[in-house]
């Protein structure tokens, strides 16, 4: 209905296998990256940032990372609560051993050490497929948390066996710590989702996301054309293990300050963010934009209507939005198995073809 | 003004290509999707490949006033050979690639041509067939050298008079130092009255004709036209018509050189649509039944959309049918209407002129047969500028065509700029016009009796300009046109088609060739009378008697009176205002032989066949009985009796003219 | 020395009892797996749910008090009255049965042939649901389950070992009885399985949903049926664990220490899943008590995973699972 | 014409057929007990068309697999070139050279027609992870690149039309042909084609005889295939090896082996499925 394709034609490759190859959905694109950076930092306050902004966008990293493994490389992982927590270690070690280095170096060094971590644990994926290797993950998500519970070098010896962040900042604009601003933890996590987004687009559009779509797919046939599924299956486990890793460390340092291993990033989180993947669609990051948004707004609406209009007892409110998430979650499944990212092509599609139905 | 352009060193299309690289060498001047994308060129590569083309025909040995025939789609590089073959003094003949084997060994014999250059193994193949039959003939073959574009499948054929254009390219450029001054002289040659283009009418009767058009044909009609609707460099035109067709010289060649346009090539005739969805033209031109196809297209496919959808369209689609056209032509419309239309072009006609590529249309032109009203008002009413013009190959296409904003579905506009029309007492169509072809190549005498020595030329149409608009109207083939007994025009079909446009009216019959006035026999349409009749509770229980039926004459009577009215309008026609009628009492039909199978009237055999009822009309009778043989679907021969009544038709005043005319 | 090695013997029996607690567990996955090809990760909550409609039923509680509570603004909490635990027992195993259908009716049916991992998570959102539900039934407070079984250690066993070998094992009551129960279910599961029609249906499903159709037993009846077995063996568990450790959200994570039994044995195979079961109960309780102690302890987080995982590395099927051959 | 020259032969329609390209020395390839090849030897050469038949479950496939080095036999050697071809993982194979097609298409279902030719080309794609992640000019160039070359694969088999289309959504003769192209796309030295005309009508198999000639005419490509359609494989193949329960029990010219009565009687002998 709104898109206008006549005399949108492409004379080169590079156009043609553009992100955005319609000139329509490229100017909402940049539309969209002007109200996030343009609008949205200036009106910005604490509870948006806190309940919505800042864990949207943590998240978003996380789920895009797990949706390389599991949408695109076929890879299912139950272990992503635990990669977080080592992302979130990571950080903190580097963080409190050199406070003179740069936050956002860090950040992106707790993704590299998160990344090792990944490859180890994907070793099994060689052998082992499916749901043996979807379990065999849960054993470093116990794994892991038990190391980062029962290793005091881990937490540094404190007493309470919690990490804290402490305040460090960019170009002196404070990213961590109590006395960061609402917009700054906003931008400094927009400013890295866009990026790791944009890098998850081209590794996925190349050879790269190629080979792994292939093993996704078939992979037999993968390997007798030529894909070395060694290194495939490890290079997805490293990105997603990347991804995941700073999710965890931007989770840990500039969402939550302090956190406890086991309630922060427990199996319960490896299910949230593979429920988002899922929601989302596998094999597209806008799903896995659009999973982490629908799970993470959801429950803030639900304790919102339960508590805030209706002044249910909240620990009702969180037996029944339990209830509502599960119920969702089947709904969902049943209804669009190949989530928001499906359903959205869909609707595309009929506008395109407007007013004609096919 | 001739001269001007002709002194500008403008007066040969490589001349033309040679300015356009000067002034935009970067800007693209062909495209054709290829391999997935848009394979683009710009003036400058163009320019480069045409040379290097020519050079390397020159080393095939091509020379002055040799025939280079151009069979295949619409692709660039055929384009670019043509201009290539232009250069070195030769004349390009694109033949239609459709062509039946023999239609083309009798054209390839009759230009004689040397060269031919194929687009692919398709069109080679059909080359080597034509010439095995001559060979058959004893004949010596005249084409010495073949060339293709496609190599695909050719790796095979004997290649010791063949060459892929590649080959021939790559040799041309190897070759540059050898025949680059040869080929600047033989360029510097060519003036405004060297043939351009040889074309080869798609004769209807007899053997086609060579139509010569000489560099001031090709490029003053194309100044002109585009002029005339404001053509510039960044038009964007889909070359998808037969090379063949005048016409498609015109658009691709004449006028993409002379304003230096991009042309775009689609990849195949089975994605053109999706290719012209892409490309989406600023400037296009489709003959009547693209557009009649489309629009039955777009209706299909809305017939299967929701209720919802339908209700959309069929709302605002009748909207548009309301103000489209005035908004288009720039009349005044109420803002009520306008904000309606413009709701109507988000939901719907944007959309729809998207879906089918005319979003970016400025300039759209139909001609070759007349377009349905309702058609041609669909698409205008969308806001697609669509126009009609009226031409042929030896005019080089313009002898008409409609200014913006003064467009309607049955007239064909004025004439083109650089035009004079004139109309002959018989109401035969003439033009004479810089565009006016040289000659029939080796056909004097066709070339006599087509044109005279001022230099006018016959359509073979008849027509009429319209008083108030100044806007021509074809009438009918002029051979079908007579006079009447005061020598006025008789135009029957012109009157009859006038009758029919009536869903009452299945058919009529007008007479009046030297007579003093016209009369008409019609035949009830009997579905959409006896619809009428039941309405109107009207009982009967015979066509006969239907058609007899008082109330049924008196409705024939107001259709004729109309009819007579806008007659009357056109001065030179309103003789052949209908004075008397009668409704005939059985339908004209094919197994009586008073139709043709293709449900055309047999005037004659009716002329006959109803001699006694035309006498009583002009005898001026008011009733009269007859017998009439039938033959019955088994076979079997019968007879109708029936009494008919003789009805007077009021005649409209004839308009003024008319009077000056008469004294 | 001879103590280490009675307590270890000891710490062994205890691991052999708790392995019997798992390879009950891993038995409801592996049934409904074997039918369905479903990996059902609310067989967990399932136990929890089972244990809270118990309690609920036998203390008489209102089901939905607290909602009913929250809007009306009443105070409602109980009938009044207690059910004997065998009648309650008996209800619970029919609301199971009901729960099953409903499975089946809203649930499965819905998403035959999707892909495993879509139909994995859909469990996983019936256990949010399942869990979400109890709660909202029952209320979430640890409650205590009891239904006669013996409680605490058997002083019987440890006079009688400590006159043998001057050593007095520790022994929970509770954990023999567990034992002997899910012994007993095990046993007549696999007779099930084995020598009833239905059973063999069961199994035919497993290998090839069409030949079960030919036997003329619908898929929607055998579905309906294993999800009613996995139900009554989640509430015999949620019974065990329930008098062990009352009831309460931790309940439902047994799930998590019968997949890796399952990865042990083998998600198809009944017998693997009560050897794996064993093995991994032993395992993880001799590894605490011999190598925990220097790591800091609670290994039984993690022992049994890691230990499966290094098993499937070298045998990619699991212990009874069969074989893969790949073809093209 | 001399079928033993070792340096090759010219067939009937004057096509030249180089020397040895493969050779498969004595293979035997066991699964637990059951032998699926017993000890077969036989050679391809350079530009040939060469095709194995054989009753169902003669063991063609598991020659294609093993030459494809998906199975790797007990005993016997692959000689590949004059070299002897150590054991190698598949994909390692496919580093060689070797492309095929499968019985049972084996396409990625979840990826458009053009995403699963592109899949051919990832031998042949170099650029690092690093360079595609931020999708540098060389990585962008190197897909460029190897566009063009799969556009012209596209272009050759007539499947523009359904480039960017999901392969999921396409009818049976047509993934088929994008199998084709995909194998095509690797520009194989060997291409190994399994039962290319499986299961297809006329004239689907007219038009993937024409493109299996073509493939072989235009690109020179060696091509060794397996096809139940007997008339299919006579009018295609230069030479043939029939297979029969494991065991070769006919090898040379069509003509040669239609008149061999050890494979008379195999065909004739009720086909015994597996």
């Amino acid at each position: 209905m709104f898109y206008r394709e006549a005399g949108d034609y492409k004379t080169s490759y590079p156009e043609d296998s553009q992100t955005f190859p319609i000139k329509f959905d490229r100017i909402r694109y940049y539309a969209v990256l002007a109200v996030a950076f343009g609008i949205i930092p200036f009106f910005i306050n604490d509870y948006w940032a806190n309940a919505v902004f800042v864990p949207f966008l943590i998240y978003a990293i996380a789920a895009i990372g797990l949706n390389i493994l599991v949408g695109y490389c076929g890879q299912v992982s139950l272990g992503t609560g635990g990669f977080m927590a080592v992302g979130a270690y990571a950080v903190y070690k580097l963080m409190t051993a050199f406070p003179e280095v740069s936050i956002l170096i860090h950040v992106l060094l707790a993704g590299g050490i998160t990344a090792g971590v990944g490859v180890i644990f994907g070793l099994p994926s060689l052998r082992i497929k499916g749901f043996y290797l979807a379990v065999a993950t849960l054993a470093a998500q116990f794994f892991l948390v038990w190391l980062f519970n029962k290793v005091p070098w881990f937490y540094n010896y404190s007493a309470s066996g919690q990490i804290s962040a402490p305040e460090r900042d960019i170009l002196g604009v404070i990213i961590t710590g109590p006395n960061t601003t609402a917009a700054a933890k906003y931008l400094f996590c927009a400013l890295i989702l866009l990026a790791l987004a944009w890098l998850a687009r081209n590794l996925t559009r190349g050879s790269v996301g190629r080979k792994w779509m292939a093993i996704r797919d078939m992979d037999i046939a993968a390997e007798i054309i030529g894909v070395n599924p060694l290194t495939a299956k490890l290079s997805a486990f490293a990105i997603s293990s990347f991804f995941i890793g700073v999710a965890g460390a931007l989770f840990f340092a500039v969402y939550l300050g302090a956190a406890e291993v086991g309630e922060s990033f427990g199996i319960q989180k490896s299910f949230l963010i593979l429920f988002m993947v899922i929601i989302g669609g596998l094999g597209s990051i806008f799903g896995s934009l659009a999973g982490a948004a629908f799970l993470v707004l959801l429950p803030v609406f639900l304790k919102n209507v339960l508590v805030g209009m209706l002044g249910w007892p909240t620990d009702l409110a969180a037996h029944i939005e339990l209830l509502i998430i599960g119920g969702l979650i089947i709904v969902f499944l049943i209804a669009e198995p190949h989530g928001i990212a499906q359903l959205w092509r869909l609707a595309k599609e009929k506008l395109r073809l407007w007013p004609f139905p096919h | 003004m001739i001269n001007a352009t002709a002194q500008a060193g403008l007066a040969s299309i490589p001349a033309l290509l040679a300015r356009n690289v000067a002034q935009h060498g970067n800007k693209p001047a062909y495209r054709e999707k290829e391999f997935g994308i848009w394979q683009s060129w710009t003036w400058a590569q163009a320019d480069a490949a045409i040379r290097a083309t020519a050079m390397g025909f020159m080393a095939l040995g091509l020379q002055r006033g040799d025939h280079v025939a151009v069979i295949g789609r619409n692709r660039p590089q055929l384009y670019w050979s043509m201009v290539a073959a232009q250069m070195c003094g030769a004349i390009p003949v694109p033949l239609y690639q459709d062509a039946v084997a023999q239609e083309m060994a009798y054209v390839l014999d009759h230009c004689g041509a040397r060269f031919v250059v194929c687009g692919d193994q398709e069109q080679v193949d059909k080359i080597l067939e034509v010439e095995s039959d001559w060979l058959t003939e004893d004949q010596k073959p005249s084409v010495e050298q073949i060339v293709y574009v496609d190599k695909r499948g050719m790796r095979k054929y004997d290649h010791s008079r063949m060459n892929a254009l590649e080959d021939v390219i790559a040799e041309g450029r190897a070759a540059h130092h050898r025949f680059e001054a040869e080929l600047a002289t033989r360029t510097a040659e060519l003036d405004y009255n060297s043939t351009c283009v040889m074309l080869y009418t798609s004769g209807t009767t007899g053997k086609p004709k060579g139509v010569v058009l000489s560099n001031r044909n090709i490029i003053e009609t194309s100044k002109n036209s585009s002029e005339f609707d404001h053509l510039q460099a960044g038009e964007e035109v889909l070359a998808y018509l037969p090379m063949a067709w005048v016409g498609d010289f015109i658009f691709s060649i004449g006028q993409a050189m002379w304003t230096g346009f991009c042309v775009n090539c689609p990849e195949s005739a089975e994605t053109m649509m999706t290719d012209l969805r892409e490309i989406g033209p600023t400037y296009y031109f489709a003959p009547p039944r693209v557009f009649e196809g489309q629009l039955t297209n777009v209706m299909i496919r809305m017939e299967d959309s929701g209720r919802f959808k339908k209700w959309l369209f069929d709302k605002y689609m009748a909207v548009a049918r309301r103000v489209g056209p005035d908004i288009l032509d720039g009349n005044p419309v109420s803002g009520a209407d306008k904000f309606a239309y413009w709701l109507g072009n988000v939901l719907v006609y944007g959309p729809l002129k998207n879906t089918l590529g005319f979003s970016r249309v400025r300039v759209g032109y139909t001609a070759g047969e007349a377009i349905g009203p309702e058609i041609f008002s669909f698409y205008r009413s969308l806001g697609i500028n669509l126009k009609q013009l009226y031409g042929q190959t030896e005019a080089s296409v313009f002898i008409t065509q409609q200014p913006d904003g003064q467009v309607r579905a049955d007239t064909v506009g004025v004439p083109s700029p650089g035009v004079e029309v004139k109309i002959a007492d018989n109401g035969e169509v003439f033009y004479r016009s810089p565009g006016t072809f040289e000659s029939y190549y080796k056909n004097p005498e066709s070339t006599a009796s087509t044109k005279d020595a001022e230099g006018w030329v016959a359509t073979g149409d008849a027509g009429f300009f319209e008083e108030d608009t100044g806007h021509l109207r074809i009438i009918d083939r002029a051979k079908d046109v007579g006079k009447m007994a005061d020598g006025s025009l008789f135009a029957p079909k012109y009157v009859e088609n006038k009758l029919k446009f009536y869903p009452a009216i299945l058919e009529a019959v007008v007479f009046g060739a030297s007579r003093d006035f016209c009369t008409a026999f019609i035949n009830i349409d009997l579905n959409a009378v006896g619809n009428w009749a039941e309405r109107n509770n009207i009982a009967y229980s015979s066509y006969q008697e239907l058609s007899q039926h008082p109330r049924v004459l008196e409705m024939m009577r107001g259709h004729v009176a109309e009819v007579n009215e806008s007659v009357a309008a056109d001065p030179m026609l309103a003789g052949c205002q209908v004075h008397r009628f009668l409704i005939l009492h059985k339908e004209l039909d094919a197994d009586d032989g008073e139709m043709t199978r293709t449900r055309k009237v047999r005037r004659k055999v009716v002329e006959e066949k109803f001699a006694d009822l035309i006498a009583a009309l002009y005898g001026g009778k008011s009733e009269i009985y007859t017998e009439t043989e039938v033959t019955y679907e088994d076979g079997r021969k019968g007879a109708i009796k029936a009494t008919l009544t003789l009805a007077d038709a009021t005649v409209a005043p004839a308009a003024p003219i008319q009077k000056v005319a008469a004294e | 020395m001879p103590d280490t090695f009675f307590y270890a013997t000891e710490v062994m029996l205890n691991g052999l009892m708790a392995g019997v607690m798992y390879s009950l567990v891993a038995l409801g996955f592996v049934l409904i797996f074997k039918a369905s090809g479903i990996f059902n990760y609310a067989q967990g909550v399932l136990a929890l749910f089972a244990a809270l409609t118990l309690v609920g039923l036998q203390d008489g509680q209102i089901p939905f008090s607290h909602v009913i509570n929250a809007i009306f603004g009443t105070d409602l909490h109980n009938f009044g009255w207690t059910l004997p635990a065998v009648v309650a027992i008996a209800l619970t195993a029919v609301v199971m049965v009901g729960m099953a259908i409903l499975i089946e009716r809203y649930i499965l049916k819905h998403l035959v042939n999707q892909e495993p991992i879509i139909l994995f998570m859909a469990t996983i959102g019936l256990a949010y649901f399942l869990e979400g539900l109890g709660d909202v039934m029952w209320g979430s407070d640890i409650k205590k389950l009891d239904v006669g079984l013996p409680q605490g250690i058997s002083e019987t066993i440890e006079t009688a070992t400590y006159n043998w070998f001057g050593y007095g094992f520790f022994i929970d009551k509770l954990d023999i009885v567990a034992a002997l129960v899910a012994a007993a279910l095990v046993i007549a599961l696999t007779l099930f399985s084995q020598y009833t029609k239905y059973g063999r249906a069961l199994r035919a499903v497993a290998d090839d949903h069409q030949a079960a159709l030919s036997v003329g037993i619908s898929l929607r009846f055998i579905w309906v049926l294993v999800w009613s077995i996995a139900g009554f063996v989640a509430l015999v568990a949620g019974i065990m664990w329930g008098s062990k450790s009352g009831v309460q959200f931790s309940l439902s994570l047994i799930a998590l220490k019968a997949l890796p039994v399952l990865m042990l044995g083998g998600f198809t195979s009944i017998p693997g899943a009560i050897v794996g079961g064993l093995i991994i109960g032993m395992g993880e309780k001799l590894f605490e008590f011999s190598i925990g102690p220097m790591i800091g302890g609670a290994t039984e987080n993690w022992f049994a995973y890691v230990l499966a995982l290094l098993f499937l590395v070298f045998r990619p099927q699991g212990l009874f699972g069969e074989k893969i051959i790949e073809r093209v | 014409m001399n079928m033993q020259n070792p340096d090759g032969y010219t067939t009937a329609d004057g096509r030249q057929i180089g020397g040895v390209m493969m050779e498969m020395k004595n293979i035997t390839l066991r699964f637990g007990g059951v032998a699926a090849i017993t000890d077969i030897s036989f050679d391809i050469r350079e530009g040939e068309i060469r095709a194995i038949i054989g009753p169902n479950g003669a063991g063609k496939s598991s020659m294609l697999n093993v030459i494809s080095g998906f199975y790797v036999p007990q005993e016997g050697e692959v000689w590949f070139r004059g070299a002897k071809r150590p054991p190698m993982k598949p994909y390692q194979v496919a580093g060689m050279g070797i492309a095929r097609t499968f019985q049972n298409i084996a396409l990625f279902e979840g990826m458009s027609v053009l995403d699963n030719i592109m899949t051919g080309r990832l031998t042949q794609m170099k650029s690092g992870l690093l360079a595609q992640a931020m999708w540098w000019g060389r990585a962008q160039a190197e897909e460029t690149a190897h566009r063009e070359k799969v556009e012209k694969v596209i272009d050759f088999l007539e499947i523009q039309h359904i480039r960017k289309t999901p392969v999921g959504r396409l009818p049976y003769g047509l993934k088929k042909r994008v199998e084709l192209a995909r194998a095509l796309a690797a520009e194989p030295k060997l291409l190994l084609l399994d039962e290319p005309m499986a299961g297809m009508n006329v004239e689907e198999k007219e038009d993937m005889s024409r493109f299996i000639l073509d493939v072989n005419d235009e690109f020179g490509t060696t091509i060794a295939l397996i096809e139940h359609d007997m008339g299919v494989v006579m009018d295609l193949s230069d030479r043939v090896v029939v297979m029969d329960y494991g065991k070769k029990i006919g090898d040379g010219t069509p003509d040669e082996v239609r008149n061999n009565q050890a494979v008379i009687d195999a065909y004739l002998g009720v086909s015994h499925d597996e």
